[in-house]
């Protein structure tokens, strides 16, 4: 197939090797090496996309990253992406695109006729109307959201991987072009762990799309070279399509690089993309600069391109997007395009120059081929429906002359890309040579070399890069460098640029396009200026200009030097927006990289967790935890597992996983002491041997953690936590420890995942346990520790119980958890032992009226407020007390813990229920606010008792035992009466353990 | 990411430490005597200012030691590491 | 003032625009004034709006360093909700709902208010029964909420991965369907005009460096713009809120730290209704304009710095790619912070201080966009008045020496 | 599930090869190295002084000691039994400030080895593991992914073991499985 706008040889692409790929569902055939952009150039498409909010045709405007209009959906199915710039788009075999925001076709868009309707559509109008009637503005917004947006999110998951790095090197390079190059080399020279990152797929910068020389010989010859001896260099590391897309504190800078994995999907271990996020102890910015656009009406038809991309098209992909061809510039760089352009044979019809005088030596050369040059032109506007076919050109006061064309190439000067340097929080200054912003002074460990410091020549640009290099890398201690010489260039002198002519645009006439991508124009800048939005950064956010896709690139300077212009102050006085990262758009899944599915959050299991799996158990999280929830029989509810579990415990016997409660060894002759300060409740009078559950506060007064913690010895305890409060338990105590009593001699160490623990509750387990062990049983307490062994594994038993039951719990060894959990299974067997879980025990300790914290509290929860005040010892100090003194913590009607029972034993009501005082008609009065009295915390049947029971916080509930409640439910009202919060055996009331 | 000097591991990434809140803020000897606005103070009450701030860490994933920094808040510069306890050095005053 | 409406829209537009009026005036700043507000975000200028409205206050000044609006006001995820669990959260953030609700109208600025409902998820036994408390509170305090099983949020949001063996399994919602997004300029901006309107002054590029006063009573500001006398000063600053208070001699119980908040590019819609999760830590809604505002969470350390640490991000973005698995190919277009002013229990102080004359209103830290009309309302009242509105009595600073937080960290899901 | 996985796989590629290790004696002891009485009674077991530099890890015949803090080391024996190593030490630390604490069932070791080693830890290690950082016989606690570990370099090649907490074993061992994948198909590293 031929390709129209192909030039018969040159540039940098593969001509043996041809690749077909569809836009739009036609068939096109571009080449290895080329760009989407660049192989529908060659097949002399134009027109590829539909403007945001006037559905303007659009074509191809630049070559790089800065692209606003070309953008384009690319592939399908599960790896369809929205908002790929074509410009960006490495072209491969098979490759399908769309347009988007357009409706039905790319050509004939319905949308268009926002541009009709553009005098309703000014900035901000949506702030100004849809508002009556108030009832239809969900519906107008409907319609808002349906034209808004670009291209569509994908339906299904992405198939794809991503990987993220954690780098580190001395120097950082940012841009592989002539200037970073230099630096590279200079600091790899000198043995400094270097990282080069380039967004591009190949080295060399501006240097791909010029015809320059350095010592004599195509630039990429030097090009070439140097790679070749910083790829031989083992400490440094070349990174390609790797955009550095944030600068944060600290030297810390994070880069996507783009793997070939478009083109070889079937490789499944290739990621997507790879997030790199560099440590560099100094970074050099090489990062170029973006040709600035001209403003004048209609010059955002297809076929108005930068210039210097133009040039770029050619030199470097062997495309001549227009064969007549207008260029308007307001510096010498666009002569470069008119001279390569006209070498290609394309017929330069004019170069318009807006400056007065053009007598440099490019302009020279280029009047010397015979080319017309008028100088103080200006574009007065454009024709062309899909695609320029005229330009109309002033020369001062002259007539209007229309210059038939099929391409106009443009060119305003350099906007060096400053982006990583403002990110970095460098200062910028106004370069007034270059009419642009440029970096000053730095505030990080970051220099700048070539373009982005304005540097105009290649010259400068190699010589400062060398420069910066060899510097960071001296600064890093790298400072033997084999001297460098800086290669000799030829390059014309080149008059200065008219920065000025740039953005002030043509009265009258069409739209002047200062924003491409959100359609931003010099009259909504100016409205914005005359409603009062003169600030740059109000202009931004009324306007939108610069919050689009391309984020500005091309258009904020012009709309800054605008406004400034309309204010009258200087440019550097308006100032810039801020720049924030991402340099260029940044998948979500490169940023989550391969935290996803289970890898998103650990999940941690117990050493017995296979067993509860074999044997059916269903699993709750417990933050990172699973925890066996309760075991289900075949066919049996979850209510009939539960039950059958509480009633094996009260009855007989069951066993339960505790392996996950955080466990602490806390040993040194001040452990009393400490563990006196840590819980409000007293431990110096715990005998060793002896448990003791305890109530640990925050300094605000409310409780924080619990658990029974035992004393082994004099010195030495092992205090138990809650499953989630074990690290933030021990963080805890870490802190008092060393930042408030350093003087305390006491070492805690967490033991929690050395010990798998297993709970046996009820009337037989001691039955059970005696044979197992060489306890003496009969000879432990209630509360008490002893050393052993169990089923002759070396072991802790416990005389504690969570339940009420009866109960041991038992601590080995993590890597003998199932032996013992398997043993105790066999011996319990004709006990009727029965394996139960968390909602289980959650029920029998509610029987009883035990806490959970978290459940029972919420951060808002004295212990008093529990009806726990015997825990809170007077007569020491202890972190929380002095809080529990304060007005508030005193009040008589804060909320209490109390039972509750419900009218009906069969209801059950939901945790979470609110109470009310009062019968209330919400029927009646739906929309009226009616006063809480509490809430329900805990809530379950009971099968042991025969009912439902549940436990409650209730304003000054201690001291309403006995009255009723309401809890309205589903509509209804229940009744219910506040009880003591224990529901079994209250006489026989075993303290907690 | 910040990147902090622990006094005892050297320099590692922010993500191994934990935040712990204006540093020089001690318990009251006699919390008991305090009227309830004094122990509001102390419970409550930050400086927070914008500049140089005087803070606690702790590098949780690495050898789990609470230190103290000297940052600036505006710039997130951080100007000295020292030990719990002790007062600034002078230069980061 | 133009009237802001269709027919002048389209009267305008046959004069090119050319006739428009400055949506607020720029006036110089007057040597003194009744009352002056510090701080042009949305809540400063909602209190200078309703202290000329609703208290005949004529001498009024809102303060602001930079450009108004460019604080948290300019840079939050817009959600706007009411289901708070305290009472006195509830009848607050309420009160602020029922003034959304005819906001545009009130203030003839389309502050395109869209009740597209909040999603809060549920992902484990405690979430769901948190989630149920929180419910059950709002509807009798008249708030309108529900929970949803699994299916009708799939229904809802068909993107959501709502698989029973995801690592965070979604077990259920609550749905306050009058909650939704406002566009944050918009509300700044419609306030300020409105406030221009009443003969407030709205003066921008003037930072306040100074509080005057005598016998702790307040007597004016001085301020990069010069000093300026006044007989109230209402500082409404967010997280500068601890800098001034520092200026009176105030301590306060803020700390400040960046809230991290980011957008996608622009896309088709793909999500109506605004998602939150408080387990994994992300809250994701679709602007009008097509991009997916994310928020983050906030940095551990205190900052003033406006931009916040990438772990953060990354945390955030896992999250929203592990509820929307088809999102991992968008692409995040940009990435910002706002220094937000934290308060120990998540509840903002709107009160007055131990200097006569001065008040403050903050701590509303990851929260307070929502409250920008309520705020402003129970402000002007309390100063005024010289005493607090009844919705805002127990929010004064006095509940950190009494103890009597209003604590809405805990069950109150993500606090935005 | 996991728990058998992490037994079978045995990784091989060209680039990176990760084993979970047998057990291991594996104590945490806490105590002051300025205190004379500790370091001898630490010597007289071990016949390693214990180091004092953040990094720092000795190694001997009998066991190596794992720098984790200014006070704490972790006390690591492949030939020793654990119980039997623990009761030594008390009983020369009798009498000093000190704790013998047994963690070795609440650690799992991985070994990881190979060109790629360094880049699969990378992937998730906020660490600088270059030759030139971190060497042979260092070791340092750090994050892997979502969890904390102690890395050990054990060998130039190199070769490390990574400590990981028993609960977060299964999480480690899929991470790092996951973050060999690239390297696992054959190819070289870099
Ligand atoms: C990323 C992010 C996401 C958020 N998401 C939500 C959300 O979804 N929903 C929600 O309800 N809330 C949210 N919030 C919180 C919300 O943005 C704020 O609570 C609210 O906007 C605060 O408004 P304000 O007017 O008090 O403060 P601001 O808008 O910050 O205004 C304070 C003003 O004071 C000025 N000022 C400071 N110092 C001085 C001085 N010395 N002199 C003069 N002026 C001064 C500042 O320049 C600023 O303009 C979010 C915040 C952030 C940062
Ligand atoms: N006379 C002129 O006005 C003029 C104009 C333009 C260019 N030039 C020539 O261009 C060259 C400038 O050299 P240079 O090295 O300064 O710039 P360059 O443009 O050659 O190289 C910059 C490189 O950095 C890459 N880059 C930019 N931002 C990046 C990021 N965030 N992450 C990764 N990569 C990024 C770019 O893609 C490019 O490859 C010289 O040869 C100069 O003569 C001259
Ligand atoms: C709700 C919301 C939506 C936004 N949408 C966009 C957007 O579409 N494009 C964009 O560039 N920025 C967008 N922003 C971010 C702003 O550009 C800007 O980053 C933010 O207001 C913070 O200001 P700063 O970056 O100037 O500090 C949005 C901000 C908010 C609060
Ligand atoms: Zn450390």
């Amino acid at each position: 197939m031929s390709q129209p706008n192909r030039t018969a040889a040159g540039g940098r692409i593969d001509r043996e090797r041809p690749l077909s790929f569809r836009f739009d569902g036609r068939h096109y055939v571009g080449h290895a090496g080329d760009t989407l952009a660049s192989a529908l150039l060659a097949n002399d498409v134009h027109l590829v996309a539909r403007s945001f909010k006037y559905h303007r045709p659009r074509g191809i405007l630049s070559m790089g990253v800065e692209e606003p209009n070309a953008l384009v959906q690319l592939g399908q199915g599960a790896y369809t992406t929205p908002n790929m710039r074509a410009t960006q788009v490495e072209l491969y075999q098979g490759l399908s695109a769309q347009s988007q925001n357009r409706w039905p076709s790319l050509s004939t868009d319905v949308g268009a006729i926002n541009d009709r309707l553009s005098a309703l559509l000014p900035a901000g109008f949506y702030y100004k109307t849809f508002m009556w009637p108030a009832a239809l503005w969900m519906r107008y917004e409907r319609g808002i959201r349906r034209m808004a947006g670009l291209g569509h999110a994908p339906r299904e998951p992405d198939p794809d991987r991503y990987e993220r790095m954690h780098a580190h090197c001395d120097v950082l390079v940012v841009g592989a072009g002539p200037a970073g190059l230099a630096a590279a080399l200079a600091a790899g020279r000198a043995g400094a762990r270097v990282i080069v990152a380039d967004d591009q797929c190949e080295a060399g910068g501006q240097l791909l799309a010029e015809r320059f020389e350095i010592a004599g010989r195509p630039a990429l010859a030097w090009v070439g070279a140097t790679l070749a001896e910083l790829q031989a260099l083992p400490e440094v590391r070349l990174l390609r399509r790797t955009a550095i897309n944030a600068y944060y504190d600290h030297n810390f800078l994070v880069g996507c690089e783009q793997l070939p994995g478009e083109r070889a999907k079937e490789l499944s271990t290739v990621p997507r993309q790879r997030l790199w996020k560099i440590r560099a102890r100094e970074v050099v910015l090489a990062t170029g600069a973006i040709e600035r656009p001209l403003v004048f009406p209609d010059n955002d038809r297809p076929g108005i391109m930068l210039a210097a991309s133009v040039r770029g098209y050619l030199n470097r992909y062997g495309v001549k997007p227009g064969t007549r061809v207008v260029i308007a510039t307001a510096a010498d760089d666009a002569y470069r395009t008119a001279l390569d352009l006209a070498g290609a044979g394309a017929s330069i019809v004019a170069v318009a120059d807006l400056r007065a005088q053009a007598a440099g030596y490019l302009p020279q050369q280029v009047r010397s081929r015979g080319i017309e040059v008028l100088t103080g032109a200006r574009i007065v506007g454009t024709e062309g429906r899909m695609r320029v076919d005229a330009v109309r050109v002033q020369t001062g006061a002259s007539r209007v002359r229309a210059l038939a064309c099929d391409l106009l190439a443009m060119c305003g000067g350099w906007m060096p890309s400053v982006h990583l340097f403002s990110q970095s929080r460098g200062k910028l200054e106004f370069d007034a040579g270059l009419g642009a912003f440029v970096p000053g002074a730095a505030t990080q460990a970051v220099t700048c070399a070539g373009m982005v410091r304005g540097a105009p020549s290649l010259r400068e640009a190699l010589a400062q890069g060398f420069q910066a290099g060899a510097a960071a890398a001296a600064r890093c201690g790298f400072d033997r460098i084999a001297k460098i010489e800086c290669p000799p260039t030829l390059e014309p002198e080149e008059t200065p640029i008219d920065a000025s002519c740039a953005f002030r645009g043509t009265p009258g006439g069409g739209k002047q396009f200062v924003d491409w991508h959100n359609d931003v124009t010099v009259a909504d800048v100016r409205l914005a200026a005359r409603e009062g939005y003169d600030g740059i950064e109000h202009l931004k956010r009324y306007t939108t200009a610069g919050m689009g896709v391309d984020q500005g690139k091309t258009g904020n300077l012009n709309a800054l030097a605008l406004l400034a212009e309309l204010r009258g102050v200087p440019v550097l006085e308006i100032g810039t927006t801020t720049f924030r990262p991402p340099y260029q758009p940044l998948a979500f899944g490169a940023i989550a990289g391969a935290d996803s599915g289970a890898l998103f959050d650990p999940v941690r299991r117990t050493p017995m967790h296979g067993w509860h799996e074999r044997h059916g158990a269903l699993f709750e999280d417990v933050g990172q935890w699973k925890r066996p929830w309760y075991y289900p029989r075949p066919a049996e509810s979850m209510r009939q597992a539960v039950d059958r579990e509480c009633l094996a415990v009260r009855a007989a016997l069951g066993i339960l996983d505790a392996s996950t409660l955080g466990k602490i060894d806390i040993q040194g002759p001040d452990a009393t002491e400490f563990i006196d300060r840590i819980y409000c409740n007293s431990f110096r009078t715990l005998a060793p041997g002896r448990c003791r559950y305890g109530l640990m506060l925050r300094q605000d007064g409310m409780v924080f953690d619990d658990g029974v913690s035992a004393r082994l010895s004099e010195h030495h305890y092992l205090m138990s936590t809650t499953t989630g409060g074990a690290a933030r338990v021990l963080a805890w105590l870490e802190e008092w420890l060393q930042t408030e009593w350093p003087r305390l001699r006491v070492y805690c160490t967490s033991v929690s995942e050395q010990y798998a623990q297993v709970a046996i509750a009820g009337p037989r387990c001691a039955d059970m346990l005696a044979p197992l062990t060489d306890v003496k049983l009969d000879a432990m307490p209630p509360m008490s520790v002893r050393e052993g062994s169990v089923a002759g594994i070396p072991a802790r038993v416990f005389r504690i119980s969570f339940s009420g039951a009866p109960g041991y719990e038992i601590a080995v060894a993590a890597g003998r958890g199932v032996e013992l959990w398997t043993t105790l299974m066999g011996a319990g067997e004709r006990f009727g032992i029965t394996p139960y879980g968390t909602e289980a025990m959650h029920v029998l300790r509610a029987e009883k009226g035990f806490i959970i914290v978290g459940q029972e509290t919420d951060g808002t929860v004295t212990p008093l407020d529990l009806g726990l005040d015997r825990m809170v010892a007077a007569d020491k100090f202890f972190i929380g007390k002095r809080s529990l003194a304060r007005a508030d913590a005193r009040r008589t009607d804060r909320k209490q813990l109390v039972g509750l029972l419900t009218e009906s034993p069969q209801t059950v009501l939901p945790e979470g229920t609110q109470l009310i005082l009062e019968p209330h008609d919400f029927a009646a009065a739906p929309r009226s606010p009616v006063a809480m009295a509490g809430h329900v915390t805990s809530s379950y049947y009971s099968a042991n008792c025969g009912r439902s029971i549940a436990l409650a916080l209730v304003k000054a509930g201690i001291s309403r035992l006995g009255e009723t409640l309401y809890a309205p439910l589903d509509g209804q009202l229940v009744k219910v009466t506040l009880t003591a919060p224990c529901f079994l055996d209250a006489q026989a009331q075993v303290r907690r353990g | 990411m910040l990147r902090i000097a622990c006094p005892w591991c050297g320099p590692r990434a922010e993500i191994e430490f934990s935040y712990g809140g204006e540093a020089h803020i001690a318990l009251p000897e006699a919390a008991d005597a305090l009227d309830d606005a004094a122990w509001a103070q102390y419970l409550f009450m930050r400086t927070n200012p914008k500049g140089r701030h005087l803070e606690r860490w702790v590098h949780t994933h690495g050898c789990r030691r609470w230190f103290n920094v000297v940052r600036d808040t505006a710039s997130e510069r951080i100007a000295a590491v020292y030990q719990p306890g002790a007062e600034p050095p002078e230069d980061a005053r | 003032m133009n009237r802001y409406s269709i027919f002048t829209l389209a009267r305008n537009a046959l004069s090119h625009h050319e006739h428009w009026q400055r949506a607020w005036r720029s006036p110089e700043p007057q040597r003194r004034y009744d009352v002056v507000i510090v701080g042009g975000g949305g809540h400063g200028l909602a209190t200078a709006y309703y202290l000329a409205k609703e208290h005949g206050v004529r001498s009024i000044a809102v303060l602001e360093r930079g450009l108004i609006g460019l604080g948290n006001s300019g840079r939050n995820t817009t959600i706007v909700r009411s289901n708070y669990l305290w009472d006195e959260s509830a009848h607050l953030y309420e009160h602020s709902l029922k003034l959304w609700e005819g906001l545009s109208r009130r203030l003839n600025f389309n502050v395109m208010f869209s009740q597209r409902g909040v999603l809060n998820l549920a992902h484990n036994l405690h979430d769901l029964r948190e989630l149920r408390r929180r419910v059950n509170a709002n509807r009798l305090n008249a708030i309108d909420s529900d929970i949803l099983t699994t299916q009708e949020v799939q229904r809802m949001v068909p993107a959501l991965n709502c698989a029973a063996d995801a690592r965070y399994p979604v077990l259920g919602a609550s749905l306050q369907r009058r909650g939704g997004t406002a566009r944050h300029d918009a509300v700044v901006w419609g306030f300020a005009r409105a406030a221009d309107a009443l003969g407030v002054d709205i003066i921008q590029n003037c930072e306040v460096t100074a509080i005057r006063q005598r016998d702790r009573r307040v007597t004016g500001v001085e301020t990069t713009r010069g000093s300026i006398a006044a007989d109230k000063l209402g500082v409404v600053v967010a997280g500068h809120a601890s800098v001034l208070a520092q200026m009176a001699e105030i301590r306060l119980p803020i700390e400040s730290h960046p809230l991290q908040a980011l957008v996608s590019e622009p896309i088709k819609p793909v999500l109506d209704t605004v998602v939150m999760s408080n387990a994994v830590h992300v809250y994701v809604s679709q602007s009008d304009k097509g991009e997916l505002v994310i928020g983050a969470g906030i940095d551990a350390y205190n900052s003033y710095s406006q931009r916040g640490s990438f772990p953060v991000v990354e945390a955030s973005v896992s999250a929203l790619v592990e509820l929307f698995p088809s999102f991992r190919r968008l692409k995040m277009l940009r990435q910002w912070a706002g220094i937000v002013d934290v308060c120990p229990d998540a509840s903002p102080i709107i009160s007055k201080t131990p200097v006569r004359g001065l008040y403050f209103n903050c701590g509303w830290g990851t929260g307070g966009f929502k409250a920008t009309p309520g705020s402003g309302h129970v402000f002007a009242h309390t100063i005024a008045r010289d005493e607090p509105h009844a919705l805002n009595a127990a929010f004064a600073l006095e509940r950190f020496t009494t103890g009597a937080l209003v604590d809405e960290h805990g069950a109150a899901a993500v606090a935005h | 599930m996991a728990e058998l996985a992490r037994d079978d796989r045995l990784r091989q590629g060209a680039g990176i090869s990760i084993a979970e290790r047998p057990a291991r004696a594996c104590i945490d002891l806490r105590g002051d190295v300025t205190d004379a009485r500790f370091v001898h009674a630490v010597e007289s077991v071990t016949d390693l002084r214990p180091p004092s530099q953040g990094l720092a890890a000795a190694s001997g015949l009998l066991a190596s000691l794992l720098w984790l803090g200014p006070d704490e080391w972790l006390v690591v024996s492949e030939t020793q039994a654990s119980g039997e190593l623990c009761a030594r030490l008390r009983q020369a630390l009798r009498g000093v400030h000190a704790a013998v604490t047994e963690v070795g069932d609440a650690r799992i070791v991985y070994a990881v080895a190979g060109p790629n080693a360094r880049d699969v830890f990378a992937k998730g290690c906020p660490l600088d593991l270059h030759p030139r950082a971190f060497r042979p016989g260092q070791c340092a606690q750090t994050l892997l992914g979502k969890v904390s570990v102690l890395i050990h370099q054990v060998g130039q090649d190199p070769a490390y073991e990574v400590y990981v907490a028993r609960s977060f074993a299964d999480y480690a061992w899929a991470w790092l499985v996951t973050a060999a994948g690239e390297y696992l198909d054959g190819s070289e590293g870099k």
